[in-house]
């Protein structure tokens, strides 16, 4: 066992065991809770960062077979094959996603000790963190696509877990049962693919499965198995169909908002496209479904945040929109800038939530007009968040999402064009006209007090907490979002380091070039900007958009495109319905069958009964006559039978 | 002489029966004298038959035989006495000026049943069958505290007086055909004449006397008023002790000449299938609890005939096996009733309400002497009925066995009824203890430690009564 | 031919429990929890001697003893263990024991009661280490029978109902079951009841085909085979907790372990005739039970639809004939007992303290009794098959192997986990989050005492979870031969 | 001769004897009844012995056995009727169906 392999276990070992340490020990003591998650987090945080340092940064490749870099042990005997071995694999794309995580989690962990101060359950919540810390980087270090699938199962659970943290009112507990199932759903897909794989492998090591697809004759359905497997993503990166779980998600605490449903978790659908890229490329059909299916959702999910009043669904609803472009960045066929993509988003959303959790925390209150009124510009941090964090989300240059999206597009001209490329800049644009409607909505309420009933109820601003609410507190909520604004900066020249170790294949894409594509792109981002300036920022906006104006589109895109309606009226009401007709059918038909037999019986003993009618003589008569009976029998076959 | 002490049990019987008849004599606690005779002559007899136990003579000119089989049938026929005398214990239920008459025609029933066992020769075994038959005869009606215990007695005497007719028609055929009442030259004579529906019309005949003794199809009716009208000690003794006579006759007859493949097995198997469906779907719906285990008895005797069908060795091992156990755990179920009914009216199901806290022993006895019945390990009944499929199964009676074994679980319904009766029911009205005399309590767990340990280890008993079983011609 | 060894022991430690519990007076109920607690203690630690001594590596039947008992009818008491049935006697001491503790607070007729359950435990052991097809039986019949009583006097819902009901299924299976066995043994010929020797000869092939269906329903039924099920749920609603523990965690295991000793062993090729039957009644299981299950409002039986929905995933995985499937089914068996055992000792703490399961009328407990909620939540995730609980890699196996016999099946099953999922999250969510209900009564959260025994078996679930090696490395061998016999 | 006669005859008192016991209600008739069937036994007993060749001694001594029976199931049979009519002032088998079911 290498260093590197111990640090990366180490880097697994020490979430797991702050979460069972508090959950066991410390989820009535607040304080160790979070100092005990925190330091698991730096852990982590150092390890990985060695991680990124032994093996990235040298960029120790991983061959197939694979090289040094899958260390494993067997742990599933299975029927024709060596058996599943789990254990780490270490390449670039594992190390640098690891590191990813570990920032983020412990950022987010540093900024939740501000922000859920005073919480019931304080302690609870630091464990799932760790729990979902843990998970996610099992998930992302996991060298056999078996083990990759259980914490891509155990992730799931803490989401399920911390969107249903405040679990006593109604709305978080129904989102946390929706997402759970939904993403079980795109899971079920997922677990088939796998299965298949292993049935037909007998291994699941990803090195190996990657060899076997892109080998001659692959033993198994590549398109197949891949289509499987990317059910799987869908319903974790809220893809096409199965999206409606994420805005519905937001829930959850902000922070775990900010940490799972945008940065980290919804991307590990795309992370784990990114990990069996080889396979995908194997099935370019299914490769260009999932091009257009992501196509659809980003423009769909922008519409949404084109006409929600909710901060965090317009978070959300971006957050969707995001996941698409980088699954287009990777559909297109360029790992690099699917992943460039990833990583820039994880910073910069998850910016923008805590960010956005700044305002909420101080308003109290998620509704973006309402945080308007409660002095905004007093929470300097917030504010300076959110504009970073726009900026870098609606891609203007030189913030991060800029040179991501721009490679995305880029790979997109490469390989697809067209119409799909059109659409996919325009995308580009609306993605900046609803961020910079929601950073006008949010901050420029006072120039339109003017404009505004007057009479609106004026919130009883910042509630009872607020008062002992410390000064360390509102620290650590200020630093994390600083640290990540600057993170905003800087990420986005991390390009050509992306493009060398993770497309190695195109050597083309080298650092990013930019080209009339960006300039197109700055365009309509610009273009974006204005319209949003136009209708929400300037004194006197009527701060209605275009969309809200026509109340059929208002309604339509409000309502995740009527798509829940339409889940509530056919699938949930199907099953329902079928649980229904089993019950009935278990409790009258069944059942009632076997007491029918029950009854049957107890009658026959009545009937049986009244043989015995208390007459001698018809005793005697029966008696005697089956005696004669026998007789007769007897003389008639000559006594054999 | 030595050849005479075989007939030690017989002796025994004679001295008790004179003790008894002494006891009466006495005007003064003739019913307690009586009793003690009756318990003293009991165990003499228990160690005589004990004592003779693996003895083979031959007396009065062949026609008495005494050898293993004829002893171990003795030997359960003497426990079947004495646990019965136990259970009269005082005589409840019978009319006052005859209480202490019950031992003695107790007595003279178990001296016939003893004269059945050693008969081998066919007029001294209708004899045996009617001496047996008509003390009962006389005891049943002597029935107090029911209104209906002569009806009763009418019942049993009608049925069996002509059962009795039917009986010696057939063996007035046998004689006709064989020329002889002596079982083992009509065994030498029977088997060329196996062919013939004549002579298998004259045994079936023959058999019925039996049949009515074990209370099987057709010859059941009687059974259920019988166990109803009589008192609980007679109707305990008509139910454990004749019954393993007639089982022990059973076997010794149908051993007589190789029956196997004719037209009466065939009609042996109907009657047991018929016994066991409409024993066990008749006394679900019965409320009296003799009652109830007369009918368990007719559906028990089915299980018997399921073995006897198999006409093999083995069936007739698994035959006089099952009858001890089924006289063990039949007389275990008596003395619960008749304990719970110690004023000697009947006792209905709601009269065990709440027993277990009433007198948990009496409880765990029925429990035990009921799964018994039902077959339930790790009681005896369960390897019993074992044997019994496992011999009807070797000559292939596959629709015979699968039968008994859904018979099996149907009866385990109302055995339920019952359990459930004592044991979650609670007792209307203030609950009254049942008192249990010192003989009481060791006789419980006497039966219900016997039901166990023949349950688990049944080795010795099987080994005597597979000896017995070879033992018939 | 060696004597009674630590088999015999381990079934005599309940008997002895037994025999010293009917000694102490009633009015000790003090006394009488504490031996019974021993005897649990004691099994556990026989249990755990049989573990060390047995040997993972070697394949075949171990500890073996052999002592004849009623030698005229080739009756012996002959024991053995291997890989399939150590776990099940160690799953059976863990559900005793905590299933004793559980018990803990029981104040009416307490001798009785755990009178009846060391004897229903001692039945349990014999029949998993019986080599003898008699003895079998005997146990299985003892382990079946003193349901009844333990039902319908402590019991709740409709208890004297499904008692009843519970007992006639089961003993009309076992009616089944006597008459097939039977002729087994005259069709060997043999005179010897012994199940090794029965397995070694050759049945003729329309017999295999004739008798299977007797041995593989009989068995069935008290596996919970659709549609002779419903005694099941209905039985378990009616039970005391611990009760509920033994025969769901325990009792419904003996079925398949019949199936897999006696109708597959023996029968091997009656078994491949029927396997594709049995594969579809099976999966009618999974899926039937979990559309049940999802609209029900009782926890008790959600759990005991859920209970026929796993003992499906046992039923396709013997179906399927395969290593992995019957691995799989092999390890269900175990992780399913503790499974539905923590369950039921879950819903049980809250049956005392609310009186009412139905999860309309709770809701939100996680806020008042967050311990005791934590328990049914992980059960009902470990029931779900989430990962990181034992039951994901036994379901794994069997899709495995499923999905090589059958693969249409292996897809209906896997798809039909969306709807355990639903059902599972409806009952954690409608029962154990939301507004708790003001009109309830919340008491103090579960006692350390009481949340003993459910955190033994959370335990057992999560360190098989996290490395099913542990008890595969034990299981897979004793399925080779297996396989080998089914060949 | 042959004794298919006597058997006929026999055969034929049986018959009677049986119609008796089952139709007649009185009990003290239904005893004669049964007392018919007992004789056609003897006669049958005693026929079938003398007449096939057999010791015809075996055949007598059988019968005075059945005599003896007869007469002590008869005795016991009565004694029986009179305690029921003292009870009841009737020996119609028709009134003693109370025991049923």
């Amino acid at each position: 066992m290498t260093g590197t392999v111990l640090a990366a276990l180490a880097a697994q070992a020490a979430p797991f065991l702050a979460c069972a340490l508090v959950l066991i020990f410390l989820r009535g003591r607040p304080r160790a809770a979070a100092g005990a998650a925190i330091a698991a987090l730096t852990v982590s945080f150092a390890a990985t960062a060695l991680l990124v340092w032994q093996v990235a940064v040298p960029n120790v490749a991983c061959g197939t077979p694979p090289g040094p870099c899958v260390t494993q042990a067997l742990w599933l005997p299975v029927q024709g094959g060596a058996g599943l071995a789990f254990g780490v694999i270490l390449d670039p794309l594992s190390a640098t996603m690891a590191l990813v995580v570990a920032v983020i989690t412990l950022a987010v962990m540093v900024y939740s000790t501000g922000y859920m101060h005073g919480d019931p359950g304080f302690g609870r919540y630091f464990g799932f963190l760790a729990f979902f810390g843990w998970a996610m980087l099992g998930l992302v270090l996991a060298s056999n696509l078996l083990q990759l699938l259980v914490f891509w199962e155990l992730v799931g659970l803490a989401s399920f877990l911390l969107i249903g943290f405040w679990f006593e009112r109604a709305a978080p507990a129904a989102a946390a049962r929706k997402a759970f199932i939904m993403t079980r759903v795109g899971d079920v897909g997922f677990l088939l693919g796998v299965l298949l794989l292993i049935r037909a492998l007998g291994v699941a090591t990803i090195p190996d499965v990657i060899a076997a697809a892109t080998g001659p004759a692959p033993a198994f359905r590549v398109p197949l198995v891949a289509f499987l497997l990317l059910m799987g993503v869908i319903g974790k990166s809220a893809q096409g169909p199965l999206f409606t779980w994420l805005p519905d998600a937001m829930e959850g605490p902000t922070p775990v908002s900010a940490l799972l449903h945008s940065a980290t978790m919804v991307a590990a659908g795309v992370f784990l496209v990114a990990r069996l890229h080889g396979l995908f490329a194997a099935a370019p059909a299914v490769m260009h479904g999932l091009l257009l299916l992501a196509l659809v959702t980003a423009l769909a999910s922008a519409t949404m945040a084109m006409v929600a009043n909710d901060i965090k669904r317009v978070l959300a609803y971006s957050s969707i929109s995001q996941l698409s472009y980088m699954l287009m960045g990777l559909a297109a066929g360029s790992v690099a800038a699917g992943f460039f993509h990833l990583t820039t988003h994880a910073g910069f959303k998850a910016l923008l939530f805590l960010a956005s959790g700044i305002f909420i925390h101080h308003a109290h209150s998620n509704d973006m007009r309402e945080i308007a009124e409660h002095e905004p510009l007093s929470q300097k941090a917030g504010v300076i968040g959110l504009v970073a964090g726009s900026l870098a989300l609606a891609g203007v240059i030189p913030f991060a999402g800029y040179f991501s999206k721009e490679a995305v597009l880029g790979a997109m001209g490469e390989h697809v064009g067209g119409v799909v490329l059109a659409l996919a800049y325009f995308g580009a644009g609306l993605t900046a006209y609803y961020t910079f409607r929601m950073v006008f909505l949010t901050l420029r309420g006072a120039a339109a007090q003017a404009h505004r009933r007057t009479d609106a109820p004026t919130q009883p601003g910042p509630a009872a907490h607020e008062e002992h609410f410390s000064k360390a507190a509102h620290a650590a909520m200020a630093w994390p979002v600083l640290v990540l604004a600057a993170l905003t900066l800087v990420l986005g020249y991390l390009g050509g380091f992306f493009a060398v170790r993770l497309s190695p294949a195109l050597p083309h894409e080298g650092p990013f070039h930019v080209g009339t594509g960006a300039v197109v792109a700055l365009a309509l981002v610009a273009a974006g900007i204005a319209l949003a300036w136009y209708e929400f920022g300037r004194a006197g906006a009527l701060r209605l958009g275009f969309a809200e104006r026509v109340p059929v589109l208002k309604s339509f895109f409000g309502d995740n495109w009527y798509l829940d309606r339409l889940y509530n009226a056919t699938v949930v009401r199907w099953t329902v319905a079928l649980s229904r007709a089993a019950k009935w059918n278990d409790h009258t038909v069944l059942d009632g069958a076997s007491d029918v037999v029950a009854q049957g019986t107890v009658w026959g003993g009545r009937i049986l009964a009244m043989g015995q009618n208390g007459f001698v003589q018809a005793y005697v008569a029966v008696a005697i006559s089956v005696v004669a009976a026998l007789g007769i029998w007897l003389m008639r076959t000559g006594g054999q039978p | 002489m030595s050849r005479w002490l075989a007939l030690l049990p017989e002796a025994a019987l004679v001295v008790t029966g004179l003790l008894i008849f002494a006891a009466l004599m006495s005007d003064r606690h003739r019913e307690r004298w009586a009793r003690r005779a009756a318990e003293l002559g009991g165990v003499l007899l228990l160690l005589a038959c004990l004592l003779t136990l693996g003895r083979s003579v031959e007396v009065f000119w062949v026609t008495y035989r005494v050898d293993v089989f004829s002893q171990y049938v003795k030997l359960a026929i003497a426990v079947g006495f004495l646990v019965a005398v136990f259970i009269v214990r005082d005589g409840a239920g019978q009319r006052d000026d005859a209480r202490g008459e019950i031992f003695f025609f107790l007595l003279t029933s178990a001296s016939g049943l003893m004269v059945m066992a050693s008969a081998v020769e066919a007029v001294a075994l209708y004899l045996g069958l009617e001496i047996a038959s008509f003390s009962l005869f006389v005891l049943v009606p002597l029935r107090d505290r029911f209104p209906l215990g002569k009806e009763a007695g009418l019942k049993f005497l009608v049925v069996g007086l002509a059962a009795s007719a039917v009986t010696l028609f057939g063996l007035s055929i046998l004689i006709g055909l064989t020329g002889t009442t002596k079982l083992d030259e009509m065994a030498e004579v029977l088997p060329a004449l196996a062919g013939a529906p004549a002579a298998l019309f004259g045994l079936a005949l023959f058999l019925s006397g039996f049949l009515f003794k074990l209370a099987l199809f057709p010859f059941h009716f009687w059974a259920p008023d019988v166990y109803e009208g009589a008192s609980h000690g007679v109707a305990a003794f008509v139910a454990t002790a004749s019954k393993v006579a007639a089982v022990a006759l059973l076997c010794r007859l149908l051993a007589l000449t190789q029956l196997t493949g004719t037209a009466l097995v065939t009609a042996l198997a109907l009657a047991a299938a018929i016994s066991m469906t409409l024993g066990n779907l008749v006394a679900i719906v019965q409320r009296d609890l003799k009652r109830m285990l007369a009918y368990s008895a007719i559906a028990q005797a089915g299980y018997i005939a399921v073995g006897l069908v198999a006409f093999t060795h083995d069936g007739l091992a698994a035959a006089l096996f099952y009858a001890v156990l089924y006289l063990l755990m039949n007389a275990a179920a008596f003395l619960v009733v008749a304990r719970v009914g110690a004023d000697g009216a009947n006792v209905s199901m709601d009269d065990l309400r709440g027993l277990h806290r009433r007198s948990p022993l009496l409880a765990a006895t029925l429990l035990l002497a009921l799964f018994a019945l039902a077959g339930v390990p790790p009681t005896s009944g369960f390897i019993g009925k074992w044997f019994l499929f496992r011999a009807a199964m070797s000559e292939g009676w596959w629709w015979l066995v699968l039968l008994g074994a859904i018979n099996a679980t149907v009866s385990v319904y109302y055995y339920l009824i019952v359990i459930k009766h004592a044991y979650l029911l609670p007792a209307e009205g203030e609950e009254k203890p049942v008192a249990l005399t010192f003989g009481d309590t060791a006789l419980c767990y006497g039966l219900s430690a016997a039901t166990l340990i023949l349950g688990v280890w049944p080795t010795l008993l099987y080994d005597w009564a597979s000896r017995a079983a070879a033992n018939l011609p | 031919m060696n004597g009674p060894g630590l088999l015999t022991l381990l079934v005599l430690c309940p008997a002895v429990g037994l025999a010293a519990i009917l000694a102490i007076p009633g009015r000790f109920p003090k006394a009488i929890k504490v031996v019974s607690a021993l005897t649990g203690l004691a099994t556990l630690l026989v249990t755990g001697l049989i573990y060390a001594k047995f040997d993972p590596a070697a394949s075949g039947k171990q500890l073996l003893e052999q002592l004849p008992w009623i030698p005229a009818v080739g009756i012996e008491w002959h024991n053995g263990v291997d890989g399939i049935s150590l776990p099940l006697l160690v799953l059976t001491s863990i559900v005793f024991f905590t299933g004793v503790l559980v018990m803990w607070e029981l104040k009416e007729r307490v001798k009785e009661y755990f009178a009846f359950m060391t004897l229903l435990v001692t039945g349990v052991f014999g029949v998993f280490m019986s080599l003898d097809l008699f003895f079998f039986l005997f146990f299985y019949e003892v382990a079946v029978l003193p349901m009844y009583l333990l039902i319908a006097v402590w019991g709740s819902t409709r208890k004297e109902y499904g008692a009843m009901k519970l007992t006639l299924y089961l003993l009309a299976g076992t009616a089944l079951v006597v008459p097939a066995a039977l002729a087994v043994y005259w069709a060997a010929g043999l005179n010897t009841f012994d199940l090794v020797r029965l397995g070694s000869v050759h049945y003729g092939h329309t017999f295999q085909v004739v008798v299977y269906p007797f041995l593989f329903v009989g068995f069935g039924i008290l596996a919970g085979m659709w549609p002779l099920h419903t005694w099941s749920p209905v039985g378990h609603v009616a039970a005391p907790t611990a009760v509920s523990m033994l025969h769901a965690g325990v009792l419904m295991k003996l079925g398949a372990y019949g199936i897999i000793r006696v109708a597959m062993t023996v029968l091997p090729e009656g078994a491949h005739t029927w396997a594709l039957a049995t594969a579809i009644l099976a999966t009618v299981n999974i899926v039937y039970g979990a559309f049940v299950a999802l609209s029900q409002t009782d926890l008790k039986f959600v759990i005991g639809f859920s209970s026929v929905s796993h003992m499906g995933i046992v039923l396709l995985g013997l179906s399927t004939m395969s290593q992995d499937g019957i691995n799989g089914a092999v390890f269900q068996m175990f992780s399913h007992g503790i499974m539905t055992a923590l369950f039921f000792a879950a819903v049980g703490f809250i049956y005392d303290r609310y009186h009412t399961r139905d999860m309309t009328r709770l809701g939100g407990l996680s806020r008042y009794v967050p311990v005791a909620s934590a328990f049914f939540i992980v059960a009902a995730l470990c029931g779900a098959g989430v990962p990181g609980f034992s039951s994901f890699w036994a379901e794994l196996l069997v899709f495995l192997g499923t999905l090589k016999t059958y693969p249409v099946l292996a897809w209906i099953v896997v798809f039909a986990l969306a709807v355990t999922m639903a059902y599972t999250m409806r009952a954690i969510v409608v029962g154990f989050f939301g507004a708790p209900h003001e009109e309830l009564h919340h008491p103090a959260d579960i006692s350390l005492f009481l949340a003993l025994p459910r955190g033994i078996l959370v335990g057992v679930l999560l360190v098989l979870g996290f490395y099913p090696r542990l008890i595969l490395d034990i299981i897979d061998p004793a399925t080779r031969v297996l396989i080998g016999v089914l060949k | 001769m042959n004794p298919t006669l006597y058997l006929g005859f026999a055969t034929l008192l049986f018959g009677i004897g049986l119609y008796g016991l089952l139709q007649r209600r009185s009990l003290v008739a239904m005893l004669i009844s049964l007392e018919l069937m007992l004789a056609a036994v003897s006669v049958n007993v005693v026929a079938l012995t003398t007449l096939t060749g057999h010791d015809a001694s075996m055949g007598q001594v059988v019968a005075l056995i059945l005599v003896g029976v007869a007469a002590s199931e008869t005795a016991i049979g009565l004694s029986l009727f009179v305690a029921i009519h003292r009870a009841s002032h009737s020996i119609d088998v028709e009134n003693l169906s109370e025991l049923k079911g």
